[in-house]
């Protein structure tokens, strides 16, 4: 093709002194200036930081229902909080920390760190990422704005039908619970093809599957589990939706629906979900520990083929939600044995972490003292996750705090506390600064102490016969001593959580600054500057180990890029052999025009399914706007 | 400043799992395609647990369903011969046959037109009724996405955009339409002639 | 002010724990019974392998490292690296072990759940409603059907099947000192088993969120002597007894003229309604609106005078009765042993 | 964006609260007049028929609350078994724009409370006035004319009822039932 004469003209890396190449790349990549620009932004980067940064301010908003909830229940027959809001706050609390904080506070990371850890400039199908920013973002205000104004969803997080159908559910609460999970599945959706896409073409050249950092392998899989899992919540809550607004007989058993089947496809995407928050934080614990051992990670392939396991495992589970519902004996024990068999693959990370620790020189530093309190956690919450998995066992704690005390061991201890020491961890490179050790190790024992105090009596609470989701309980039940404990460690909790806004806060202005490698990490995002320029590697990074900035003799560079337009090198799936040259999209307003645009229809169909039919037209104008290719060739997507 | 692997003799477009934008529709075709098993899955388990079926309402009507999956598996050779047509960047050749398939597309839309009135149950009538809609709605939102794409792309053909990587979309786009193809099969047959046994 | 926090916790734990043990380990049913005995091994060997897990991290942390392997660190490493794999292998092959132990464990004692019956089981229809629980004592003559609500009596020692079946939304029946839960699912039919051992009364509440008022839907299960049962059965197959003063049989006009009627039935007078618990033998029962107050006279009249603020939400409305209506329903209500 | 989103803000205030507020004591004032019988000047006919209003009646209009728990009422005192959930039998069909005696929920109460000639029976005293306002609100919206985003489209029993938000009623083009699948 005539292109093929255009090439040899145009600029290339390997011609230019570092400091030309600099500043012309500088200039390729930069983000356009004032507010159509900063809503333009493509840059993974800023878009990881607003996932970041929104999923945390949702964290402090559902942190605050968890407070306001611990306040109703510190006394028997408190009068705090009435059954009706307490039910909106209970049900934000948990829609809030599984759809707005866990997935996309992981989802932030993913898109941050990625394609950072594996060597290419800008995410794989940029445009889509700042739209799925949108979508999860107007998705979430909007669940909010209707809980400010009496319309919060009060049906729980799982909206069990027939409590959450037309009957029993009046108004429009459970509607925009339901359009909430359309609009955070798409976001989801959308960061794992990306991601599934990074990981499979972008990777630096020399890559090969077994040199992928172990974050970004713990990422492709998570990424799959949401390929897998999210349509199921889809097709769910369209049917929940179609059953309120058009009278469809889904899950009404008086016209053949039955209200088993909500539960059946709620929980094939419920259970995984566990799995998508957790992944990316064993993929945090795997690559902070051999930073802080001080060698590289015992046993990579067994960790890898834990990974997968895990995440294969994650689907055959989700009964075990329902052993109280009435499900045939066999079927439930096929679901302990499954239940039990992914406590294998857990086991096995667990061991080579600790391995790790034993054959390395470990550095307390917080992140590491987080990871510990992880594995010390968590290995709880995993223990009583086994007992769940026995029928019996379930039977007598199903629904009871025992389950509250167990899910949070296993989300607050398993995700938010790998979670905590990635922030730690990563804060240098996204910052240029470094957080305060000072504060951080206030903040880990404030929420070592605070976490298990507040949460370990749970276990007896349900034991003691106290259910969960009541506003409150009568003085006889004798609950009242151990409640009103929990309920004042879990101010301590939230203390520790003050205390992390803070640290960010204070070191982003004040805090050490950071080279490009404080650690002494071994992986690639920590070859480039802190904060990472806009065009991430000024020079392709050639890898040639799992640990590239450890092995001695320094990286090999690619070259041969063009420099005046965005490109990115495309290598081959397995052996990450340098195959393709494609650009990578330049910013673009029409995400952003897109997802305004489905937004509206999404929530207009909450009121009339007209909306829909409406609303299709300016969609398809936007998504034509979107991927309408731009005058040079190199603009294409 | 050291240069160890020379990266400028490569192309700037390649077709199949060598672009990013296959793996792209690769994964949106498979979360689909889950998608559409869990519908397929609902009307297995709304069957199971049914006594009698389909429940208060004849079999649906035969004919635009039939006709429908008529054309659709004859477009699979056209389609097929344009994903060729593609990888050898042959335009025009290639705008001749996203010409056909938009016309291919556009006729299977109306036909699905009359198909649901053929189903001879309302959506809200039962859980039966439900279901079918849902299966029928949920394929047809996938036929429309793609022939709208298809036009696009067609009119793309005949701007001065119609260069190298234009040609990838349309092999990637192809893909697509066979998945649509695909997923219609196991549902024509639920839809249809389940009911009938 | 950690160590404080740390004191006040195992006190707390303490309190709990040791005075007694919790309702679901203090089994009064043979269910119970079996669940405890498998919680009980499972807690030992959570505990054994969260000990072991910690002992192991513990020690990869702080373990003495030697100057020495400074030099020649590649041989002392790889020697290190082969130990570690030895130890892994041999923990992941312990924990499979484990947990085939662990699922046979609770396949067994599930087994034993679903045999829990007999041939002279007792059956009882319970039917849970938003937020009470409806029940009838099955039985092939019509006559000898106890119909009652939020309070079951059943014999030690006998097989009670429950036959478990919901009005409107998903409940769940749970009593943790008799067995495990089981839901209530509308358009479903569950059926629970237990045997009671020992004679208490016990409580348990609905453990399916189920609207407003899940808090208060508690339900009290009377395990008594096969002849006090048996007398308690007679009693309730009786229709209600006439009532004994004046204020009480006004009571009774102002029950049939008022709201009342609508929903409540009471055998031998024209009140037939199913929409709201059976009182027929209400004052024979423990609680009130779904053991939310005690039976007396002082919460039935707070019950009946605003039922919105005992319970709110509740499907119970206000009647708007006069004083002296309001005392004299009481009066005739609480007559009805 | 932000348009948009104050957009839903304000259709939100004026139709959510009002809609989603579960009073559920009911309005005492709204039984202002339960105590004394009123002989409802209505009377069958071709002069439209007179409204009553009553200020706190409001409440009960367009709140999903009350308007669902006057469809379980509906169920529970057995309306059905002379209006057959709304389609009509030996008592006159509710679901139609026919009103013999007003539309107007204060007239609607008024019928329940007072009863009318040949057949309604008067349920003064023994269905609370709350109650009666909250089935009136209910009869209202079987006619369609209550706000729909307030209006439960079916029961989960046996319906009887054609669901009462058909657009257009009759049948329906694909897109309704199909379309909300879109963001698969």
């Amino acid at each position: 093709m005539t292109t093929e004469v255009v090439k040899e003209v145009h600029l290339r890396d390997s011609s230019l002194p570092d400091n030309e190449l600099h500043a012309v790349l500088a200039r390729t990549w930069a983000t356009p200036r004032g507010l159509i620009g900063w809503l333009s932004v493509v840059d993974h980067k800023v878009v990881g930081i607003r996932y970041f940064i929104t999923a945390m301010v949702f964290l402090a908003a559902a942190g605050l229902l968890a407070v306001a909830m611990r306040l109703q229940l510190a006394r028997p027959e408190n009068g705090v909080l009435g059954p009706d809001l307490y039910d909106q706050v209970f049900t934000m609390h948990g829609t809030t920390m599984m759809f707005l904080f866990g997935v996309p506070v992981m989802e932030a990371f993913m898109v941050y760190l990625v394609p950072l850890m594996v060597g290419t400039r800008n995410i794989a199908f940029p445009r889509l990422n700042s739209f799925s920013y949108y979508m999860y973002l107007v998705g979430g205000v909007m669940l909010w704005i209707a809980f400010a104004f009496n319309t919060g969803a009060d049906a729980g997080w799982f909206s069990y039908v027939p409590l959450a159908g037309p009957e029993y559910a009046p108004g429009k609460r459970v509607d925009f619970w339901a359009q909430m999970v359309t609009f955070t599945e798409i976001a989801a959706l959308s960061v794992a093809i990306e991601i599934i896409a990074t990981i499979f073409k972008q990777r630096a050249p020399g890559m090969r599957l077994d040199r992928i950092p172990l974050f970004v392998w713990a990422a492709l899989v998570t990424s799959f589990v949401i390929v897998f899992g999210m349509p199921s919540v889809m097709v769910s809550s369209t049917m929940l939706i179609l059953d309120r607004l058009v009278s469809t007989q889904f899950f009404n058993p008086a016209e053949g629906g039955d209200a088993l089947l909500w539960q059946h496809l709620f929980w094939f995407f419920g259970h995984p979900e566990v799995y998508i928050i957790f992944l990316p934080a064993t993929g945090f614990i795997s690559a902070i520990i051999p930073t802080f051992a001080r060698r590289p990670m015992f046993g990579y392939l067994p960790l890898v083929l834990a990974l997968i396991a895990t995440g294969f495992l994650s689907f055959g589970l989700w009964v075990h939600h329902m052993f109280a519902a009435g499900i045939p004996a066999l079927g439930s024990s096929f679901f302990t044995a499954s239940s039990m068999m992914i406590a294998i693959p857990t086991g096995v990370q667990i061991f080579c972490w600790i391995a790790t620790l034993w054959l390395g020189r470990p550095v307390f530093a917080t992140p590491l003292l987080f990871t510990i309190a992880f594995i010390v956690t968590f290995v709880i919450g995993g223990l009583t996750g086994v007992m769940v998995a026995s029928v019996p066992i379930d039977l007598q704690v199903h629904d009871t705090y025992f389950v509250v005390a167990h899910f949070h061991y296993v989300l607050v201890g398993g995700a938010v506390f790998p979670l905590i020491a990635a922030i730690y961890y990563w804060f240098p490179k996204a910052t240029g600064r470094m957080m305060s050790e000072r504060l951080g190790r206030w903040n880990f024992w404030l929420a070592f102490i605070g976490f298990n105090a507040a949460f370990f009596p749970m276990h007896i609470l349900g034991l003691n016969g106290m259910p969960r989701r009541i506003y409150t309980y009568p003085l006889e039940s004798g609950w009242g001593s151990m409640n009103f404990f929990v309920s004042a460690s879990a101010v301590v909790l939230a203390a520790s959580f003050v205390i992390l806004a803070w640290n960010i806060i204070y070191s982003i202005r004040k805090g050490e600054p950071a080279g490009p490698n404080p650690w002494n990490a071994g992986t690639l995002e920590w070859t480039t500057t802190s904060p990472p320029q806009d065009y991430n590697f000024a020079r392709i990074p050639v890898v040639g180990a799992s640990d590239p900035l450890w092995t001695a003799g320094g990286l090999a560079e690619a070259h041969g890029l063009k420099v005046e337009s965005r490109e990115l090198v495309v290598t081959t799936t397995a052996e990450a052999q340098p195959d393709l040259r494609e650009s990578s999209p330049v910013p673009s307003i029409w995400p952003f025009l897109a997802a305004v645009t489905a937004s509206a229809t999404l929530i207009g169909s909450i009121f009339t399914p007209w909306a829909v039919v409406w609303g299709a037209v300016p969609v398809g104008v936007t998504l034509i706007g979107w991927f309408w290719p731009k005058s040079v060739p190199e603009d294409e997507e | 400043m050291k240069g160890d692997l020379d990266l400028s003799k490569l192309q700037t477009h390649g077709f199949g799992p060598r672009t990013t934008m296959f793996w792209g529709t690769l994964a949106f075709i498979t979360l689909e395609g889950t998608a559409f098993a869990l519908a397929i899955g609902t009307y297995l388990y709304l069957m199971s647990i049914n006594p009698q079926w389909p429940l208060g309402a004849p079999p649906p009507g035969l004919l635009p369903g039939s006709i429908i999956t008529f054309v659709m598996l004859a477009s699979v050779v056209p389609n097929h011969f344009l994903k060729n047509w593609a990888r050898e960047e042959n335009l025009p050749l290639v705008r001749a046959g996203l010409v056909l398939m938009s016309m291919l597309g556009i006729f299977i839309l109306v036909i699905r037109g009359f198909e649901f009135p053929q189903l001879k149950v309302s959506w809200d009538t039962n859980a039966y009724g439900s279901i079918l809609w849902f299966l029928l709605g949920l394929h047809t939102v996938h036929l429309l996405t793609d022939v709208a794409d298809t036009i696009v792309l067609t009119a793309l053909m005949f701007t001065r955009h119609a260069t190298g990587k234009r040609f990838s979309d349309t092999e990637d786009n192809g893909v697509y339409w066979d998945f649509v193809v695909l997923s219609w099969m196991p549902i024509y047959v639920l839809l249809y002639w389940v009911p009938r046994w | 002010m950690r160590i404080k926090l740390l004191a006040v916790g195992f006190l707390a734990l303490a309190t709990a724990g040791c005075e007694r043990l919790p309702k679901s380990l203090d089994s009064a049913g043979r269910g119970a019974e079996m669940i405890a005995d498998l919680f009980w091994f499972f807690t030992a060997v959570s505990a054994i392998i969260w000990i072991g897990v910690v002992a192991a991290l513990i020690a990869a942390l702080f373990r003495r490292r030697d100057r020495t392997s400074e030099r020649n660190a590649e041989e002392t490493d790889r020697a290190a690296h082969d130990r570690a794999a030895r130890v892994v292998v041999t923990a992941v092959g312990a924990t499979v072990v484990t947990l085939l132990a662990l699922t046979a464990a609770s396949y067994f004692t599930d087994r034993g759940l679903v045999n829990l019956t007999g041939d002279n089981a007792l059956t009882i229809d319970v039917s849970a409603r938003q937020w009470w629980w409806a029940a009838e004592y099955a039985s092939s003559d019509p006559s000898q059907r106890v119909t009652t609500a939020n309070e079951l009596h059943i014999p030690v020692g006998t097989p009670v099947n429950l036959k478990l079946s919901s009005a409107d939304v998903i409940h769940s029946f749970w009593v943790p000192e008799l067995t495990g839960k089981q839901d209530l699912v509308p358009g479903r039919q569950n059926v629970l088993r237990l045997i009671a051992t020992r004679p208490g009364v016990y409580r348990g509440q609905c453990a399916e969120f189920c609207g407003l008022q899940h808090a208060h839907m508690a339900i009290i299960v009377v395990a008594e002597a096969p002849k006090d049962f048996e007398a308690w059965r007679q009693r309730q197959l009786a229709p209600a007894v006439e009532p004994a003063t004046d204020e009480a049989r006004r009571g009774r006009e102002v029950f049939l003229q008022k709201p009342c009627v609508m929903c409540h039935k009471i055998s031998g007078t024209p009140a037939g309604s199913r929409a709201g618990p059976d009182l027929t033998h209400v004052a024979s029962r423990r609680g009130l609106a779904a053991n939310t107050l005690p039976f007396t006279r002082g919460s039935l009249a707070a019950w009946i005078a605003d039922p919105q603020s005992v319970k709110p939400g509740s499907k119970m409305p206000l009647t708007q009765l006069t004083a002296d209506e309001l005392n004299a329903v009481v009066a005739y209500l609480e007559g009805l042993q | 964006m932000k348009p948009l989103l104050i957009a839903v803000c304000c259709c939100l205030v004026v139709s959510g609260c009002k809609r989603e507020a579960r009073d559920v004591r009911g309005a005492p004032a709204a039984s202002s007049n339960a105590g004394l019988i009123v002989m409802s000047t209505n009377s069958p006919g071709a002069d439209s028929p007179v409204k009553t209003v009553n200020a706190s009646a409001e409440q009960y209009n367009g709140n999903a609350y009350h308007i669902s728990e006057g469809q379980r009422l509906f169920r529970w005192f057995n309306c059905s078994g002379c209006h057959a959930n709304g389609g009509g039998g030996m008592g006159p069909a509710l679901m139609d724009d026919k009103w013999i005696y007003g539309s107007s929920i204060e007239n609607v109460a008024a019928t329940i409370r007072e009863g009318r000639p040949n057949g309604m029976p008067s349920f003064r005293g023994k269905v609370p006035e709350q109650q009666i306002w909250e089935i009136a609100a209910y009869v209202r919206a079987l006619s369609g004319n209550q706000p729909q985003s307030a209006t439960p489209v079916r029961s989960d029993h046996l319906n009887a009822i054609p669901h009462m938000q058909k657009p257009e009623g009759g049948e329906e083009p694909p897109s309704t039932s199909s379309k909300p699948a879109e963001p698969q």
